[in-house]
C-alpha cells in the first residue's frame, strides 16, 4: 500500500514540477526544477524496481544533463525566456491534447500497472528471469541482457554516446571561440 | 547492308554529326561542312531504306526492354517511312538554307544551333521508326527537349517566354495526358507496341475508347489542336529555318504523325469506325481548321500568319486520322508530306525578306516583290500548294480528305473543308499581291534591296519545284500512305 | 566470411568510425572512409545476391536465439536498401575529398569522416536489422551524426537548420519509441518477426492501433513526409554539399523502408486497408506531391529547390505505399531506388557549382551552364530523369506508380502523379534556363569546370539515371521480389 | 609513500567493504581500482594529508561526540523557533570571527561545524576569519566565546 | 572557486572515494545496479567535481584532450573487438560463449571485457562534452 | 516505522518543492534543490530497508554524490557566470 | 476505481510527456525546447518502466527465496534510450551554443527576424 | 526489541524534524535565515534516519553503506549550505539583519 501512496504522490510531484517548468520564463530555475524532475522520476523508477534505470537517470539526468543545460546558459547568458508567459500556444495545444487522448485511449486496453499476467511479462521477460543465471551466470538479469543477450544494443548505444562526443567536438570543440568573419557569406538575407 | 544496320545509321548518324559540329565549332566553314555531309548521307540513306522497303524487306531493330513487356524497339511500316522520308530530304534542304541565314544574320550559337538541329532529326526519325507507343513517346520528348534550345536560341525574354511556352504546353500535355493514355492503354491491352488494326480493338468500352482517344488526341500537343495550340505561335520567336523545322519538318509533323499511328496502329481504323470512337471528337478538328484560319486572317506578322495557318492545316490531319476511312487516313499521311514542302516554301520566303529586308510584316510588304522575285515567287507556289489548287501537291491531300468525308458522309465536314480553303485564299494570296502589285507606302522602290543570299534562294527553289513536282509525281508518297491506310 | 556478411557490413563501419576519429588530419581519414564504404558496397552487393539466391538470411547476435536475441534478418528487401545506401556511399567518398577539404576546416575533417561513418553505419544498422529496438538504437547513431553533419554547413542557418532537425527528429524517434511500447505492451517482443506472429492476435486491442499511429508519426518525421516535412529543406540547404548528397539519396530512403517493413511485414496483411494509414498515406502523398512541387518553383536557391522536390517525390512513395498493393509497394521501391539516383546526381552536381562559386542562388549561377558543361550537363540529366522523360530512371518510376494508381482507379492520384512531373518541369526549367540562357555574369566569366573528382562520381550516377532507364529488369525485378518478400497482397 | 601506501590500504578496505564479494578476480579488480584511483589522485595532485587526515583519527570520535551534541542543540533551537513562529522569534546578524586555527584543513572544520551547529551559518571563510550569518542574537555571542574553537581538532597538525 | 576552502578540501576528501565508489559501480554490474555506464557517468561526475573546484586548466591537465579522444575511441573498439575477437573464434558476433572453455565462464569474460569498454567510452565521452562545454568561450 | 518516516519525508518533499518553485531568489532555489536531493537520498535509503532491497543503498550513494556535484555545478555557476575561470581574480 | 489507480501511472506519464512536447513546440527559447524534450522523454521512460513493473516483484536480480521479479527487457531499453536521451541533449545544447555564438540570441523568434526565413 | 525501538525513534523523529525543517523554509523571513532551516534540520534528520536504519542493518554491508551516506551528508551538505550562503553574498543579496532583538521583521 505504501508502495501505491509513495508512486502515487511522487507522480503528483511529477506532474507540479513540470507544469512548473512549462509555466516558468527564468531558464536557471527551469533547469533546477528539471534537476527535481530528474531526481523525482528516478525515484519513480526505484520504486517500480528499476533500479538499473534509477542509477543511470540520476547519474545522467540530475547530473550530466544539468550540468551540461547549466553550462550552456552560462554560455548564452541568456537566463530568462522572452516569451511571455501567459501565451498560451493554441495551435501546439490542440496537437498535443489530440496526441494526448491519442495515447490515452491507447491505454484504455493496456493490462493494469503491475499486472503479472501482462502479455509483456509473459512473453520473453520470463526466458531471461529464469536462463539469466544458467546461461551466463550472472545474477543482475539486466545486466546480463545488456550485456549479453542485448549486447548489440548496447554496442549501438556505446556508438550512440561516442557520436555524441564526435559531434560536440565537431560543433564547439575548438578551445577558443572562432572569429572567422567570412562565415556568413551570403546568408544574412537568405529568403 | 543489313537492314538493321541501315535503321540504327538513320537514327544515330545525326547524333554522330551533332557531335562532329560540337568538335569543329571553333570552324565554321568545317562545322557546315560537317552539317550538310551528314545531311545528305540522311537524306541518302532515308532514300535506300524507302527503296528497299517499298520492295518489301523488314527493318526492325530491338534495343533493348527497360520494363518487362515495354521495349525500346524500331519498326518500319509506311506511315513512319513516309515521315522518315519527309524528314530526311528536307532536312539537307534545311540545312542549306540555315546557312545562308545563319551567316546572313550573323547570330551569335551556331554550333549549338546546328548541333540541336542535328539532334532533333535524330529524334524525328526515331519517332518515326519507332516500333510502339513507349519508344515513340521517348523520341517524342527527345525531339520537345532537342528543339527547345532552338526556339530560344535568341536568348532574349521573348524567346525565352516562347521557349517557356513551348516547353510547358509540349512536356505538359505529353507528360499530363499523352504519357496517361499510354499507361491506359497499356493497363487495357497489355502492350503498346503497334499493330495493324490495332491493340485496343475489343478490349475498350467504345465509350471509354472515345475518352482515350481523347486523352491522345489533346496529350499529343505537337498536333496542335485547340486549345493546345498557343505552343506553335509562341515558337516564331525563333529563328526562320527553326520555324521552318518546327512546321514543316520535324515537329508538328512528328505531332500529327504520332496521332495517326496511334489511330491506325492503337485503335486501329475499323475499331474506330465500327465505333464511332471519334464522333464528337471530329468537330474538334473541324474547329481549329476553321478558327486557325480565321486568326490567321488577322495576324499582321508574316510569321504568326504562317503559324496559324499551320495549325489550321495539321488539324486537317487530324481530321483525317479522326475520319479513319482509308481515303481519309490517305489523305491526312499525304498532307503530312504535302504540306510540310508547301509549308516549308513559305516559311523559306519568310526568312529569306527578313534576311534581306529586315521586315517582318506583312503590312511592310507592299511592292517588295519586284525587288525579290523569285521569294514571292516561291511564297506564292507555296501558297497555292497550301490552298490545293493544281498544279501543285497539296491538291492531292486535300482531294483525299474530301474522298474520306463523302465516305462518311459527314458533308458539314466537306463544307468545312471547302470553307477553310477559301480561308487559306483570303490569308495567303495577299501576301504576293501585295508584293507584287501594291505601291509600297512611301513610294520607294526598293533599289538598294536585293535577294537573300544564294543558299536560301537555293533551298527556296528546291522546295518550291518540289511542291509542282509532286502533283505530277505523287506515287512513292501515295504508295506509302495507301500501305498505312491498309490498301494494298 | 559469408556466414557474417551481414554482419559485418555494419560492423565494418563501426569500428572504422572510432579509428578515423583519432586519425591525424590528411586525407588518411577519407581514404579509410573510402575504403570501408568500398568494401561495404561490394559486400552489400554480396549479400543481395545472396538473398535472392538462397533466400532469408538470419543472423544472430550473440548467438542467441530471436527473440531473446537481437536478429539480423535479411530478406531482398534490406537487402536491396542495404546496397542503395552503401553503394551511394561508396560512389559519394570519391566525391567527398575536394568538397569536404574546400567546405571543412581542415583539423575537423578526421571528426567528420567519423562522424560520416557513424551516419552510415546507422543507416545500414537501421537496414539490416530484424529487432525493433535496435532498429531506434542505429536510428539514433544515424540521426545524431547527421545532426552534427549538418550543422558543418557554412552558413549559419546550417545551425539553426540542424536544431531544427534535431528537434524534430528527436520527436519523432520519441514517438516511434512510444509507439514500440505499446505494443510490445500488448506482445511481449521485440523482434520484427515474432512480432508479425504475435500480432494477429491482438491487432483488434486500441493499445496496437495507437501504438501503429505513433510508430507511424514517428517515423513519417523522419521521412519527411509532408506535412511532417519542415526540417527537410532547411537541412538539405545548409548542410555541405557531401551530406547533403548522401543524405538525400539514403536517408528518407531507410525511412521510408522501415515504413514499408512495418506496415507490410511486421503487422498482419489487411492491417494497413482496415485502418485509415492507407488512405492518409494516399493523401499525404497527393498533397506533399502538389505543395512541395509548388514550393520548389519559387526557390531562389537550387539546393533548397531540390530539397523541396524531395519532399515531392517522397509523396511519390507515399502514394505507393498508400495503394498498399504489391504493385504499388513495387513502384514505391522502385522510386526509392531511382530517386537515390537522381537526388544523388543532382546534388552532386549542385554540389560541384558550389565547390567552384561557393552558392547556388539562381542570381549566383547564371550562366554557368557554359563554363561548365559537364555539371551542367548532370543536372540537365537528373532533371529529365526527375521530371520523369522517358529514357531515364524516373520514368521506370512513375510508369509503375501510374500503373498502381490505375489498378486502384485512383484517378486523382494519376492527375497528382503526372501534374508533379509537369511541376518538376517548371522548376527544372528555372534551374536550367538560370544556368545557360541567362547571360554569363561577370564573376562567373572566369570559373572553370569543376575537377574530375568531383566530376567522375557524378557522372557515374547520371549514366546510372540512364541506364536504369533504359534496363529496368534489375530494378524491378528486385522490387517485385522485395514486394513479395514483404508479404504484400492485392486488396 | 608512505603516505600513498597507507591510502592505498584504506582505499582498499573501502573497496572491500563495498563490494562484499572475496573472489579473487574481484580482489584483483580491487587492487586495480586502487592503483588506478592512486594514480589519478597523483596526477590529480589531491593525494596529500588534507585529503586523508589520518592523523586526526583519534580525535575524531571526541570530536563527531560534541558535534553531534552540537547539532542536535542547534536543531531544538531552530525547531522552536520554527514551530513558534510569530515573525519575531529571530533577529538575523551577521559577524565576524577571528579564526584560532592555522591550517586550512582546520578551518574548514571548524566552519563546518559552525554551520552545523546553532543558528549560525558560515557565509565567507577567508584565512583568518569567518563570517557567520546568526539567526538570533545569542547564537552570535555563543560563537564568539570560543567554545567551539577548542573541541576542532587542531592541535596535532600544528604540532 | 579554488579559493573556497571549505570546498577545496571536502572535494579533495571525496574524489578519491567517488572514483573508488565507480570503479566498484563498475566491477559489481553484476550482481547489483550499475554497469560499465553507470560508473563511467559517476567517474566522468568526479573529474568533473575536480574541474568546477580545482578548475578546468587543471582537470585538463589530468586528462588533455587528446588522451580523452584516445580513450572513447579505446573504449568503443574495446567493446566492438570482444566482438571481432568471438567472430575469430567462430562464434557469432558478441557470442561470448567462445570466449572460454565453459558458457558461463566465457560470458562471464565477455562481459567484464565489454562493460569495461562501456566504462572507458563513457567516461571519456563525457568528460570530453564537458571539457568543450566548460571550455568554450574561454579569453 | 519506515512507513511513518517514508511519509514524513513525502510530506517534507511537498513543502520544499513549493520553495523551490516560488523562489522568489535564485539561492532559494538552489537551497530547495540541494534539500529536495537530501531528502530523496533519505526516502530511497528508507524505500531500501521498507523494501528489503539494500542494493538501492547504492542508489541512493549515487543520488548523494549528484547531488553534490549539482549543487556545486550551480554555485559556481552563480558565482563566477562560467566553468573555466579559475576564480583566482575573484579572490576578496 | 482499480482501472484508474491501474492506469494512474500511464496516465500521469502522458500527461508528463505532453508536457514536455507541448514546451518543445510551443516555446521559443532553444534552452527551454531541449528541457521540454528531455521531460518528453523521461516521461516516455516512465511509461516503458510502468509497463515493466509486476505486483509484489522485486528487481531483476536473482536473490534466493525471491521468486516474482520485474520485467527486466524494458529497463534494459531504456537505460539505452537515456543514453540516447543525454547523447541527444549535449548535441543540442552545442547547437544552441554555436546558434547563440552565430545569432546572439537563443530566441526563435529573434532568429527568424534575422535570417527572415526558416 | 531495544534496537526495534531506537531505530523507531530515530525514524520517527528523524521524519518530523525534517518536516519541521520544511515548514522552517516557508516561513522564515529572507534566505539566509532559511538557510538554518535548511542547513540544520536537514542535518539532523538525515543523521537520524540513517542511524535509524543502520541500527536495522545491524553490523552488514548495508550498515558500511549507510555510513558512507552518512558521510557524505555530512560532509557535504554543510559545504553546500555555506557555498550557498557564500554565493548568495557575493552575488548581492543582503540579509535582512537587526541587532536588537525582537525586530526581526523589518
Amino acid at each position: 500500500m505504501i508502495d501505491i501512496v509513495i508512486d502515487i504522490t511522487l507522480l503528483t510531484f511529477l506532474a507540479i514540477t513540470a507544469v512548473a517548468i512549462v509555466r516558468i520564463t527564468n531558464l536557471f530555475a527551469i533547469i533546477m526544477l528539471f534537476g527535481i524532475f530528474s531526481f523525482l522520476s528516478a525515484t519513480m523508477f526505484v520504486v517500480m524496481d528499476a533500479v538499473d534505470v534509477a542509477f543511470t537517470e540520476a547519474a545522467v539526468g540530475a547530473g550530466i544533463s544539468t550540468v551540461l543545460m547549466l553550462a550552456t546558459i552560462a554560455l548564452t547568458k541568456d537566463q530568462n525566456e522572452k516569451q511571455s508567459v501567459g501565451r498560451i500556444s493554441w495551435l501546439p495545444l490542440a496537437v498535443v491534447t489530440l496526441t494526448g487522448t491519442a495515447l490515452v485511449y491507447g491505454t484504455l486496453d493496456i493490462p493494469a500497472f503491475g499486472d503479472p499476467e501482462a502479455p509483456a511479462q509473459k512473453h520473453v521477460a520470463p526466458y531471461y528471469i529464469e536462463r539469466s543465471v544458467p546461461e551466463t551466470g550472472v545474477p543482475n538479469i539486466v545486466t546480463a541482457v545488456l550485456a549479453s543477450y542485448r549486447g548489440f544494443d548496447t554496442l549501438g548505444e556505446v556508438f550512440v554516446i561516442f557520436t555524441a562526443g564526435i559531434a560536440v567536438l565537431l560543433l564547439i570543440g575548438d578551445k577558443r571561440r572562432k572569429s572567422t568573419p567570412g562565415r556568413n557569406e551570403g546568408g544574412e538575407n537568405d529568403a | 547492308m543489313s537492314t538493321a544496320t541501315l535503321l540504327l545509321l538513320t537514327l544515330l548518324l545525326p547524333l554522330l554529326g551533332a557531335v562532329g559540329i560540337i568538335a569543329a565549332g571553333r570552324y565554321p566553314n568545317v562545322r557546315e561542312g560537317v552539317t550538310l555531309v551528314t545531311a545528305s548521307l540522311v537524306a541518302i540513306l532515308v532514300v535506300i531504306i524507302a527503296y528497299r522497303f517499298l520492295g518489301g524487306e523488314e527493318f526492325a531493330l530491338f534495343v533493348s526492354e527497360p520494363i518487362p513487356g515495354i521495349a525500346i524497339a524500331f519498326r518500319i511500316e509506311a506511315l513512319g517511312m513516309l515521315f522518315a522520308l519527309v524528314a530526311g530530304l528536307l532536312w539537307i534542304v534545311t540545312s542549306i538554307y540555315a546557312i545562308g541565314y545563319m551567316r546572313g544574320l550573323n547570330e551569335d550559337n551556331q554550333t549549338r544551333f546546328f548541333a540541336a538541329f542535328a539532334v532533333a532529326i535524330s529524334c524525328a526519325m526515331g519517332v518515326a521508326f519507332s516500333d510502339n507507343l513507349f519508344t515513340l513517346f521517348l523520341f517524342y520528348e527527345l525531339l520537345t527537349l532537342s528543339t527547345y534550345p532552338l526556339v530560344a536560341h535568341s536568348g532574349t525574354a521573348e524567346a525565352k517566354r516562347g521557349g517557356r511556352i513551348y516547353l510547358s504546353i509540349l512536356l505538359g500535355t505529353s507528360i499530363g495526358l499523352f504519357l496517361l493514355g499510354i499507361l491506359i492503354t497499356w493497363f487495357v491491352a497489355g502492350s503498346v507496341t503497334f499493330q495493324d488494326g490495332g491493340v485496343l480493338a475489343g478490349k475498350l468500352d467504345p465509350a471509354w475508347a472515345g475518352l482515350l482517344y481523347a486523352l491522345f488526341l489533346f496529350g499529343i500537343g505537337k498536333a496542335a489542336l485547340m486549345p493546345f495550340h498557343r505552343w506553335l505561335p509562341a515558337a516564331m520567336v525563333a529563328p526562320t529555318p527553326v520555324s521552318a523545322l518546327l512546321h514543316a519538318v520535324a515537329v508538328v509533323k512528328a505531332g500529327v504523325f504520332t496521332l495517326l499511328k496511334v489511330t491506325i496502329y492503337i485503335f486501329g481504323g475499323d475499331f474506330i469506325l465500327s465505333n464511332d470512337v471519334t464522333g464528337g471528337l471530329i468537330w474538334v478538328a473541324a474547329a481549329t481548321i476553321l478558327f486557325a484560319s480565321l486568326i490567321a486572317m488577322g495576324k499582321d506578322n508574316l510569321k504568326a500568319r504562317l503559324a496559324y495557318s499551320t495549325v489550321s492545316q495539321l488539324s486537317y490531319i487530324a481530321l483525317g486520322a479522326m475520319l479513319a476511312t482509308k481515303s481519309g487516313l490517305i489523305g491526312a499521311s499525304m498532307h503530312i508530306a504535302m504540306h510540310a514542302f508547301a509549308k516549308i516554301t513559305l516559311f523559306f520566303a519568310a526568312g529569306a525578306i527578313y534576311v534581306a529586308t529586315n521586315k517582318k510584316l506583312i503590312s511592310e510588304l507592299n511592292g517588295l516583290g519586284r525587288a525579290m522575285p523569285i521569294t514571292f515567287g516561291a511564297f506564292l507556289i507555296g501558297a497555292l500548294s497550301i490552298i490545293g489548287l493544281p498544279p501543285f501537291g497539296g491538291m492531292w491531300s486535300k482531294w483525299y480528305l474530301g474522298l474520306g468525308i463523302v465516305e462518311t458522309g459527314q458533308l458539314i465536314l466537306l463544307a468545312v473543308l471547302m470553307l477553310s480553303s477559301l480561308l487559306n485564299v483570303a490569308y495567303l494570296l495577299p501576301i504576293p499581291i501585295r508584293a507584287f502589285f501594291s505601291k509600297s507606302a512611301g513610294g520607294e522602290q526598293y533599289t538598294e534591296i536585293k535577294e537573300a543570299p544564294k543558299t536560301i534562294l537555293l533551298a527556296m527553289i528546291v522546295t518550291s519545284t518540289a511542291c509542282a513536282l509532286l502533283f505530277f509525281y505523287p506515287d512513292p508518297f501515295y504508295q506509302l500512305a495507301n500501305l498505312a491506310a491498309g490498301g494494298p | 566470411m559469408q556466414d557474417h556478411l551481414s554482419l559485418l557490413l555494419v560492423v565494418i563501419p563501426l569500428v572504422a568510425a572510432p579509428v578515423a576519429a583519432v586519425l591525424p588530419q590528411g586525407r588518411l581519414p577519407w581514404f579509410v572512409a573510402l575504403m570501408v564504404t568500398s568494401a561495404c558496397a561490394t559486400l552489400a552487393g554480396m549479400q543481395l545476391w545472396a538473398v535472392v539466391h538462397d533466400g532469408v538470411i538470419s543472423y544472430e547476435l550473440g548467438g542467441w536465439a530471436p527473440p531473446w536475441g537481437i536478429e539480423y534478418r535479411i530478406d531482398v528487401v534490406n537487402a536491396f536498401v542495404a546496397l542503395i545506401v552503401s553503394g551511394i556511399a561508396a560512389i559519394t567518398l570519391p566525391y567527398a575529398l575536394l568538397s569536404v577539404e574546400k567546405e571543412i576546416p581542415d583539423h575537423q575533417i578526421p571528426l567528420f569522416y567519423s562522424a560520416f561513418l557513424l551516419c552510415f553505419a546507422g543507416l545500414l544498422g537501421i537496414t539490416q536489422t530484424g529487432d525493433i529496438f535496435n532498429l531506434f538504437v542505429f536510428l539514433e547513431i544515424s540521426s545524431l551524426s547527421s545532426y552534427a553533419l549538418i550543422s558543418l554547413g557554412r552558413r549559419r542557418q546550417a545551425l539553426t537548420s540542424a536544431y531544427q532537425y534535431l528537434i524534430m527528429g528527436t520527436l519523432g524517434a520519441t514517438f516511434f519509441l512510444i509507439g514500440v511500447g505499446l505494443i510490445y505492451a500488448q506482445t511481449g517482443t521485440l523482434n520484427m518477426m515474432d512480432l508479425a506472429e504475435r500480432l494477429p492476435g491482438v491487432s483488434g486491442l486500441k493499445t496496437i492501433h495507437t501504438g501503429f499511429a505513433f510508430i507511424m508519426i514517428g517515423f513519417a518525421l523522419k521521412l519527411a513526409l509532408f506535412p511532417l516535412h519542415l526540417w527537410l529543406p532547411n537541412a538539405y540547404t545548409y548542410a555541405p554539399s557531401v551530406i547533403t548528397v548522401f543524405l538525400a539519396s539514403t536517408a528518407t530512403k531507410v525511412a521510408l523502408y522501415v515504413m514499408v517493413r512495418i506496415l507490410f511485414t511486421v503487422f498482419p496483411n489487411g492491417f494497413v486497408t482496415a485502418t485509415p494509414a492507407a488512405d492518409l498515406f494516399v493523401l499525404s502523398g497527393i498533397a506533399g506531391i502538389l505543395s512541395a512541387s509548388v514550393y520548389a518553383i519559387y526557390q531562389v536557391d537550387v539546393k533548397r529547390l531540390l530539397a523541396y522536390s524531395s519532399v515531392a517525390q517522397i509523396g511519390y512513395m507515399a502514394l505507393g505505399i498508400g495503394f498498399a498493393s504489391a504493385m504499388g509497394v513495387t513502384a514505391a521501391i522502385i522510386h526509392l531506388f531511382n530517386h537515390a539516383l537522381m537526388k544523388g546526381a543532382l546534388f552532386m552536381a549542385v554540389g560541384a557549382i558550389i565547390y567552384r562559386i561557393g552558392a547556388c542562388r539562381m542570381e549566383n549561377i547564371e550562366g554557368l551552364g557554359r563554363q561548365m558543361p559537364w555539371t551542367f550537363g548532370a543536372i540537365v540529366i537528373g532533371g529529365l530523369s526527375l521530371i520523369g522523360v522517358p529514357g531515364t530512371a524516373g520514368f521506370i518510376s512513375k510508369w509503375y506508380l501510374v500503373l498502381a494508381a490505375l489498378e486502384q482507379q485512383a484517378w486523382i492520384s494519376v492527375v497528382v502523379i503526372l501534374t508533379g512531373s509537369l511541376l518538376a518541369m517548371v522548376y527544372m526549367g528555372k534551374v536550367i534556363e538560370a544556368l545557360y540562357f541567362k547571360p554569363v555574369t561577370e564573376t562567373n566569366i572566369v570559373v572553370k569546370e569543376a575537377p574530375m573528382l568531383l566530376l567522375t562520381p557524378t557522372w557515374i550516377l547520371v549514366i546510372a539515371n540512364i541506364y536504369f532507364g533504359l534496363d529496368a529488369e534489375f530494378t524491378v525485378g528486385v522490387a517485385e521480389h522485395a514486394a513479395r518478400a514483404l508479404g504484400v497482397v492485392a486488396k | 609513500m608512505l603516505l600513498t601506501f597507507g591510502y592505498g590500504v584504506f582505499l582498499s578496505m573501502f573497496w572491500l567493504l563495498l563490494s562484499g564479494h572475496f573472489e579473487p578476480l574481484l580482489l584483483g579488480l580491487g587492487l586495480a581500482s586502487v592503483a588506478l584511483t592512486i594514480f589519478l589522485m597523483k596526477r590529480m595532485n589531491i593525494l596529500d594529508h588534507e585529503s586523508f587526515p589520518i592523523h586526526l583519527a583519534t580525535r575524531l570520535p571526541a570530536f563527531f561526540a560534541y558535534i553531534f551534541r552540537e547539532i542536535v542543540k542547534a536543531n531544538i533551537d531552530v525547531i522552536k523557533r520554527i514551530l513558534t513562529w510569530t515573525g519575531k522569534s529571530i533577529s538575523p546578524q551577521l559577524v565576524e570571527i577571528q579564526l584560532p586555527q592555522k591550517t586550512d584543513l582546520g578551518r574548514v572544520i571548524y566552519a563546518n561545524s559552525i554551520t552545523l551547529t546553532p543558528g549560525t551559518v558560515s557565509v565567507e571563510l577567508t584565512h583568518d576569519k569567518v563570517i557567520v550569518h546568526a539567526l538570533a542574537k545569542e547564537a552570535a555571542d555563543d560563537l564568539s566565546t570560543g567554545n567551539m574553537a577548542q573541541a576542532v581538532p587542531d592541535r596535532v597538525i600544528d604540532k | 572557486m579554488t579559493h573556497n576552502l571549505i570546498l577545496r578540501l571536502v572535494s579533495k576528501t571525496v574524489i578519491p572515494l567517488i572514483i573508488v565508489f565507480a570503479l566498484y559501480v563498475q566491477f559489481h554490474g553484476d550482481f547489483g545496479p550499475g554497469g560499465g555506464f553507470q560508473a563511467g557517468v559517476i567517474l566522468g561526475s568526479s573529474i568533473i567535481l575536480y574541474a568546477l573546484v580545482f578548475g578546468l586548466d587543471a582537470a585538463e591537465k589530468v586528462f588533455p584532450s587528446t588522451i580523452l579522444r584516445l580513450l572513447a575511441s579505446l573504449g568503443v573498439l574495446l567493446y566492438a573487438g570482444v566482438g571481432v575477437v568471438t567472430l575469430y573464434l567462430d562464434g557469432n558476433y558478441l557470442e561470448y560463449t567462445v570466449l572460454a572453455d565453459t558458457q558461463i565462464a566465457g560470458q562471464h569474460l565477455g562481459i567484464l571485457l565489454v562493460e569495461l569498454g562501456v566504462g572507458i567510452a563513457v567516461f571519456a565521452v563525457m568528460l570530453i562534452i564537458f571539457f568543450a562545454f566548460a571550455g568554450r568561450g574561454r579569453p | 516505522m519506515y512507513i511513518t518516516a517514508s511519509i514524513a519525508i513525502l510530506v517534507t518533499l511537498g513543502l520544499v518543492l513549493a520553495r523551490a518553485l516560488m523562489g522568489p531568489t535564485v539561492y532559494d532555489r538552489i537551497a530547495a534543490i540541494n534539500m529536495f536531493g537530501t531528502k530523496i537520498v533519505l526516502l530511497i535509503a528508507v524505500f531500501s530497508f521498507l523494501s528489503g532491497q539494500q542494493d538501492l543503498l547504492d542508489i541512493a550513494l549515487v543520488y548523494a554524490l549528484i547531488n553534490f556535484i549539482g549543487v556545486v555545478a550551480v554555485l559556481r555557476l552563480v558565482a563566477y557566470g562560467d566553468f573555466h575561470s579559475s576564480g583566482e581574480e575573484n579572490k576578496k | 476505481m482499480d482501472f484508474i489507480i491501474g492506469h494512474y501511472n500511464y496516465w500521469i506519464a502522458i500527461f508528463l510527456m505532453m508536457a514536455g512536447f507541448y514546451t518543445v513546440i510551443s516555446r521559443g527559447n532553444l534552452v527551454k525546447k531541449i528541457i521540454g524534450l528531455n521531460i518528453f522523454q523521461v516521461s516516455v521512460f516512465l511509461l516503458y518502466i510502468s509497463m515493466s513493473t509486476v505486483k509484489g516483484g522485486a528487481p531483476p536480480i536473482i536473490t534466493k527465496g525471491i521468486e516474482i521479479y520485474s520485467n527486466p527487457l524494458p529497463h534494459v531499453l531504456i537505460l539505452t534510450a537515456i543514453v540516447v536521451g543525454v547523447a541527444t541533449t549535449a548535441l543540442g545544447l552545442a547547437l544552441v551554443v554555436r546558434i547563440k555564438e552565430a545569432y546572439g540570441t537563443i530566441e526563435e523568434d529573434e532568429i527568424h527576424r534575422q535570417d527572415h526565413s526558416l | 526489541m531495544i534496537v526495534d525501538a531506537l531505530s523507531w525513534i530515530c525514524l520517527v523523529a528523524g521524519g518530523l524534524v525534517g518536516v519541521v525543517g520544511a515548514v522552517g523554509i516557508h516561513r522564515f523571513p529572507d534566505f539566509y535565515s532559511r538557510q538554518h532551516a535548511t542547513g540544520t534540520t536537514d542535518t539532523l534528520c538525515a543523521i537520524l534516519i540513517l542511524l535509524g536504519l543502520g541500527l536495522q542493518a545491524g553490523i552488514s554491508l548495508a550498515a558500511f553503506k549507510i555510513a558512507l551516506i552518512f558521510l557524505f551528508l555530512i560532509l557535504t551538505s554543510p559545504t553546500a549550505t555555506h557555498a550557498l550562503a557564500n554565493a548568495a553574498m557575493h552575488g548581492g543579496l543582503k540579509p535582512k539583519t537587526d541587532s536588537t532583538p525582537g525586530e526581526g521583521k523589518s
